[in-house]
């Protein structure tokens, strides 16, 4: 334990890594359990002559984002799960646009108001597109603070080289817990050269700049579709990450992310003094997912458990990369439920028959 | 046992929080692994709130323990609340300056403290809980004192460095008091 | 003078905010010494006299529906 | 010689005791309502709406049918709810950063549209339930957790002031701003509420009673301080008083 | 070709379809391509003495929509793809608090603002949940304007059976085109006392009743969740509707639903003309999607093609279905371009490799 | 002799043709946002926002760098990206749908805390874009497609005014209401836009010019026939005027 | 030829969304399967607008057709846009009161027809769509003048009963120039 | 009296709406007879004995900034 190591609150912590990474401008709207984000950037933007702005609504929130990173400046907002929901329309636009920005979600359980929980309900709509048409999120899920502070500046650096937003994936639980991380340097890239080619900052006697989501001509748009489509791919083939945990010997796998997935270690250890050899395969970029991964412990693995937070929504993706090979059980729990190691041991004895 | 789940409970006011947060970063000072975890929300606005802090010597997979192996309770709520969670044979720290009842588990440890007389004589009421924190310190022997004064010294800095010692003196009452009921 | 007026308080229910005591123009509610079950130090009736006038400010102030007051009519 | 139970808990409201904390009025303001209820008698035919914010558990405390909208959606809810069964009394009860900030929209319109329900909006310059972020009617130089600095008006605005955004509507029927600081305030506040849900009765339009109010929580005080710093700062930053009334006062 | 057929305007179809229905009230926000349907029932809801009302935005039609179904009375709202988008928190708020009501989704391209032309690609947002948490809604996909029209009254009287809203997904081209339907009866069931149980009409001297989606004890909440997972499971396995169109001897299958399956037909002749044997695979329900017709399909033609305006959505579906047994080609055009019956044929054509 | 060309279309605008239909004054408007930043030299520094409505192509049509907002989101945008750049000049252009309905929020939060930028408000009383459908802005028993039956003000509300909704709020800075229905018209509105950009240039808060204009395809008129109903209807419920003025008379 | 695809195009103001509807409504009287689809959107706003009306024998399968079979064109910018889709041999319907242009295309028939004249001569403007809609229904050949009358008696209830004398005879007079022209 | 002034149209770019030949106080411009691409009878200068005052009332309510104005100086 070096002495560079703080404890800091999740959303803290994530706060202070977005800005050693260079953002510049938060705006965001209170909400639990989040609001310590939004709280710290309030008290440290303005000292490096950032902005804070509370915005009136999630809806101004996300299209002050917009606004912001037209400019090619460094943005973020962060919310919870019925915050997101209505950024949905400006997420769209912003993917859309072709805008380098970062969003933060820290999922509470569902759906409606549901309760503040922690939960992992909200993987369909980062992942697949809870807002219309089609675009994708860079989709991070980290499973500790140290790995939610590193994720800030990889997800603004990606939002940056491929200019599509991407979003951090979290949970109350990592929001809301303190645990020692080592920040950080500050960054001192020259963020502004990046964007110099399309961004809005005035002509000055170059030719004139527009950031757009739209064209009436649906040719047109197809091809910027076809541009969005061929930035995805080249995502999917350079940014797909994955934790693989004791899966060299492993004859099960859980599949889990994020505060699942650190649980899930509590379990495997368990598991693995009973002698059941077991691993966790855990995606890190829930999109671009880690079919592959998948695919290859479903070839030596007698099942690969799916769980959640959630109903089942992951699951979805662990079937596409097992692609019928093995069995894909799932355990889940909903509404901010919180599997302890135990109950998720006995589902996977359950599952093996024993 | 290396795995420790203690849950700190009471009012809002009462400053649990920084009880927990306190434990936690001299868990760390210690080279253990620590996380700390509030519990959140509207339950009673301004009313009980907790936190849990797993203290462990390998990774902290779950930052929540199903049964705590400590608790601290500082107004009758807390008590109630968490009495019939706590581990068999685990350690229960009453706050006998809000709660005037019994707890009715026999098979744990209870410390009891007078922990606002106490810091009342040490000259500032705002110390009850580095008091009560003194007594776990002793009951729990987790962390050392060493650890939570280095714990200290990074929280309180700036003008709040003049308070140190009033905190480490209400600690060392705690503690004292604790020695007596062990 | 007769006893015109009294209330109750549902101690368990109060929260000890003390807004009550400080309506009161009659200063006959007080602080309990003891904790009720939500921990707080619940206000009572405090009217050894028998001072309460029955002007509900006491009611019409807490937050929490603790308090009924009763008039004691002469019929 | 007998005795007179002459104030209690109202039958409006359930049993259930109200989850706001020591001291805060927003449990005043409940009572009120549900008084008035009792009194008008529409008690059974009373549908209401509660918000997001603390007092997001009120469609539990009121023995009223009830739901609880989205954060800010409280009045196109009712709008819902009075469009649907116009013969009901409908009424939101929203929180400042409920109805001047996330809802701003729904409440200009609601409003505009003359909606016959009836809003009871309190004004306790704060997020309460999030925790004490800055509310749109937080008041110049406050401390909050998003204004550490105090607000600072050059940057984020003035407070908003509902009743005067609101009072040039024509669709209001009745608007006034009433405090809950005294016993006297509270009959005041009271005697507001009847008047709004007397609008509502008569078909006349939209009522609001902004009830100026406190959160002893996060404004960092005792509830008894909470009181006394709202009696000077908030009245003279929202000064009482009837915007509109269409009523009139044959009751 | 009888009497009673006429033409009329896809959205129109609809709204008359839900007048018919015992829609009593209807908000909205006009949006191209779908303003129609709001400006038809602002015309004929006066006549029935029901509601229209233009609301100030999509946010507040949605939540319009959710006071008026917790009085249990019927009541819909439609919309195009960006304003959809922003009614993802207030749909997510219906799921969770078990309110019938059905919304329109005129798909229109997108991403962001995109076009008006029409397009399917908000199928994941509709069948996988574009709000939060683990909900889902009935969605129903028509392919001509009888189709349409039919599902009005299938998605309210499902909506009511089930306490759980349903989503029409449309397309412009749907909405816009004109011809010969059908309308059915007006309805005369006694839609007021299905929902005497639960409603919020008044107490009258019953109990009172609550209707939310808000529970801040996870254990509760899970409770609720379990209830709507449980109601999911019984419309997955009553719902399901699939079209199997010359599937009988097919070689080769489609998948393909609304406007997209109605062009295939055309490009069906044509292939069926040169001696390819290619059925198609229709679902009706995207939610509950038809697995197994899918599967059935994959156990006896060589590949199963999904063709879409879009990226490739229902792909995802499509593939779960097939689970691996055969490949799972796509084709589709983005943007609010529609596919030509000829494109088509070429691409099916490429794809077997003559 | 010589010949003077005086007057032209302005640098600040592309060649593209405008998209609106005969006789619509979104051109004229268009054209005097232009020449205004021309005349103070602003043209190379501006970004501005096209809203979504008939004008949702004005980012192509000004000679400046733009972006699109979603529909009633200008506002929010502009905050983003003066907050971003705060020493550009940035002003949104909307309709009455995208400002006074959908937006209803965002306009009142960035007029209330004194957003540095510039609004062109153009007030056709109707949803141009989308076919004529019914604008907060519609005139009592005027019929639009979505009030088959002319607005029914007692059902739907009476038309809002904005400028009198935000003339109270202290953040705006300058506020007028203009029409462009005589070429004298056409002239005040000039100096009231550049009276708006002064505002902003002086960093003195938010400003708003209403322009009180037409839609003679929505209101199923001739250009002709549409400016003089206009002339008449519009602007005797929509009366024109300086409501905020913190910017005096010194340019 | 079983499947005809046409197209209808002009000004907002010159009433082609109706001539198409007239079309579709006859061919479904013919008992025919018949889409009709408007372009929508703003092109330009309150400029040209047109829609597609595909008849088939058959159940229409995509609405929207690759190549019109026919082109009714009431104004110049129609002409421009559809002249190079039309299929070969096909037939182009130009207004002439509003075209003082010529066709680039000489494999296509074409039938011009001053049609604000001939309604002017009826005594009223509003039928000089349907004027056209007699030229194309005597070039086209697709639906029949019967089928026209009852569309027409649908459409012209109530009030408008009145106008379905002039509107036949508008359409008739349109036949007549299209026969003198093929 | 000598020429004062004079403006050009761009005819292509005219939607022939009339407000120019509205707003010009000397009735100078009319239309056109003929029709633009866009297909509408565009506006035209129609001044042939020169009464054109170079006021710009054409060119402020031109909606499609068709209009140029010239002013004809004697130096
Ligand atoms: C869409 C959405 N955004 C944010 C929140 C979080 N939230 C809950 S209550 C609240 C504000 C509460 O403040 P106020 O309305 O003033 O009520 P109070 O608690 O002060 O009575 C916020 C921001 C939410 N639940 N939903
Ligand atoms: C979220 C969303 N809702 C609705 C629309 C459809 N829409 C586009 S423009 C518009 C209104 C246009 O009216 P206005 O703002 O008055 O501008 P105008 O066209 O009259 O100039 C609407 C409703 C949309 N694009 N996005
Ligand atoms: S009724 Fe009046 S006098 Fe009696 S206790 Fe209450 S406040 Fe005091
Ligand atoms: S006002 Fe009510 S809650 Fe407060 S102390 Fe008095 S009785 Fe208790
Ligand atoms: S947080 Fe404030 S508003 Fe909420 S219950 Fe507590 S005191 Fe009342
Ligand atoms: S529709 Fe109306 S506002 Fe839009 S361009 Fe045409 S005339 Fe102008
Ligand atoms: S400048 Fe004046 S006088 Fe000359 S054409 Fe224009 S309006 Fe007429
Ligand atoms: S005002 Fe402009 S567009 Fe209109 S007729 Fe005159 S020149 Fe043409
Ligand atoms: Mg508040
Ligand atoms: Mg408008």
């Amino acid at each position: 334990m070096t002495n560079d190591k703080i404890m800091m609150k999740g959303t803290e912590a994530m706060g202070e890594a977005a800005i050693r990474a260079g953002c510049k401008l938060y705006f965001g709207y209170p909400i639990t359990p989040q609001s310590e984000l939004p709280e710290y950037m309030s008290r440290r933007l303005p000292e490096i002559d950032g902005t804070f702005l509370q915005a009136e609504s999630e809806v101004a929130a996300v299209n002050m984002v917009y606004g912001a990173a037209c400019t090619g400046t460094r943005v973020m907002t962060s919310t919870s799960s019925p915050g997101f929901s209505l950024m949905m329309e400006g997420v769209s636009y912003i993917a859309g646009a072709e805008l380098p920005a970062v969003f933060i979600n820290v999922v509470r359980g569902g759906p409606g108001l549901g309760d503040i929980q922690p939960a992992q309900s909200d993987y369909f709509q980062g992942t697949k597109g809870g807002g219309h048409g089609d675009y994708r999120l860079i989709c991070l899920a980290p499973s500790t603070l140290q790995e939610a502070v590193d994720h800030i500046s990889l997800a603004f650096d990606m939002a940056d080289k491929y200019r599509t937003p991407a979003l951090i994936i979290a949970d109350g639980m990592l929001g809301q817990m303190m645990e020692p991380v080592t920040l950080p340097e500050f960054s001192n890239n020259d963020l502004k050269a990046v964007h110099e080619g399309w961004a809005l900052r005035g002509t000055n006697g170059r030719e004139k700049h527009m950031v757009t989501s739209f064209d009436i001509d649906p040719v047109k748009l197809e091809k910027m579709n076809e541009r969005y489509q061929a930035t995805y791919k080249k995502i999917e083939n350079n940014e797909v990450r994955v934790e693989e945990y004791l899966m060299e010997d492993a004859e099960y796998a859980f599949v889990a992310y994020g505060t699942m997935a650190r649980i899930l270690k509590t379990t495997i250890k368990m598991a693995r003094e009973e002698g059941i050899k077991v691993g966790l395969i855990r995606p890190i970029t829930l999109w671009p997912f880690p079919y592959k991964a998948v695919e290859k412990a479903a070839e030596k693995c007698k099942f690969l458990m799916s769980v959640e937070m959630s109903a089942g929504q992951m699951l979805e993706d662990v079937r596409l990369g097992v692609n019928g090979k093995v069995p894909t059980p799932f355990y889940g729990r909903m509404g901010g439920v919180v599997p302890t190691p135990t109950e998720v041991l006995n589902a996977l004895k359950k599952e093996m028959g024993v | 046992m290396s795995l420790h789940g203690t849950i700190v409970s009471g009012f809002g006011g009462q400053g649990v929080m920084l009880i927990g947060q306190i434990l936690s970063y001299a868990a760390m000072v210690e080279g253990k692994n620590v996380t700390w975890l509030p519990s959140y929300g509207p339950e009673m606005r301004g009313g009980t709130a907790n936190c849990m802090v797993v203290i462990d010597e390998e990774a902290v997979g779950s930052p929540i323990i199903d049964k705590p192996t400590e608790v601290i309770a500082m107004n009758i709520p807390s008590l109630l609340k968490f009495e019939d969670e706590l581990e068999k044979e685990g350690i229960m720290i009453l706050n006998s300056s809000a709660i005037d009842i019994e707890t009715k588990r026999t098979d744990i440890k209870v410390v009891k403290i007078d922990a606002n007389k106490i810091a009342d004589e040490i000259g500032n009421l705002k110390v009850a809980n580095m008091v009560v924190l003194g007594a776990y310190i002793e009951a729990a022997k987790i962390i050392t004192l060493d650890a939570v004064k280095k714990a200290l010294e990074k929280k309180l800095t700036g003008k709040k460095a003049k308070l140190l010692q009033m905190n480490i003196e209400a600690i060392k009452r705690g503690m004292q008091v604790a020695s007596q009921q062990l | 003078m007769p006893k015109r007026a009294y209330i109750e308080i549902d101690e368990e229910r109060c929260k000890g905010c003390g807004l009550c005591i400080n309506a009161c123009p009659q200063k006959v509610i007080s602080f309990s010494d003891g904790f009720n079950m939500k921990g707080y130090h619940p206000a009572q009736p405090d009217d050894p006299e028998g001072k309460c006038i029955g002007c509900g400010f006491c009611y019409m102030t807490c937050p929490d529906t603790c308090i009924k007051v009763y008039k004691i009519t002469q019929d | 010689m007998a005795e007179k139970l002459i104030m209690k808990r109202p039958e409006a409201l359930t049993d259930k005791e109200f989850t706001y904390c020591p001291g805060c009025l927003h449990g005043v303001a409940h009572r009120l309502v549900a008084e008035i209820l009792d009194e008008m008698e529409l008690t059974q035919n009373t549908i209401m709406v509660a918000p997001v914010g603390c007092s997001v558990f009120a469609y539990e405390f009121f023995n009223v049918d009830g739901t609880v909208a989205a954060h800010g959606r409280a009045t196109a809810v009712a709008t819902g709810i009075k469009r649907a069964m116009p013969d009901k009394t409908v009424f939101t009860y929203q929180g400042d950063g409920d109805l001047a900030a996330i809802g701003t929209a729904e409440t200009v319109h609601s409003a505009n549209r003359g909606e016959k329900f009836t809003t009871i909006f309190i004004n306790n310059a704060i997020y309460g339930m999030t925790g004490g972020q800055m509310a749109p009617t937080t008041l110049e130089g406050m401390k909050t957790t998003t204004s550490p600095y105090g607000r600072d008006v050059n940057d984020v605005g003035y407070p908003v002031h509902v009743c005067e955004l609101l009072q040039n509507l024509k669709g209001v029927a009745y608007l006034e701003r009433v405090a809950l600081f005294t016993p006297q305030q509270i009959q005041k506040a009271k005697k507001a509420i009847k008047k709004a849900f007397i609008a509502q009765q008569k078909g006349l339009g939209y009522s609001l009673i902004e009830v100026v109010s406190t959160c002893p929580t996060n404004w960092g005080q005792t509830p008894l301080e909470s009181i006394e710093w709202a009696k000077d700062k908030m009245i003279s930053e929202y000064p009482l008083g009837v915007f509109v009334d269409r009523v009139g006062d044959d009751k």
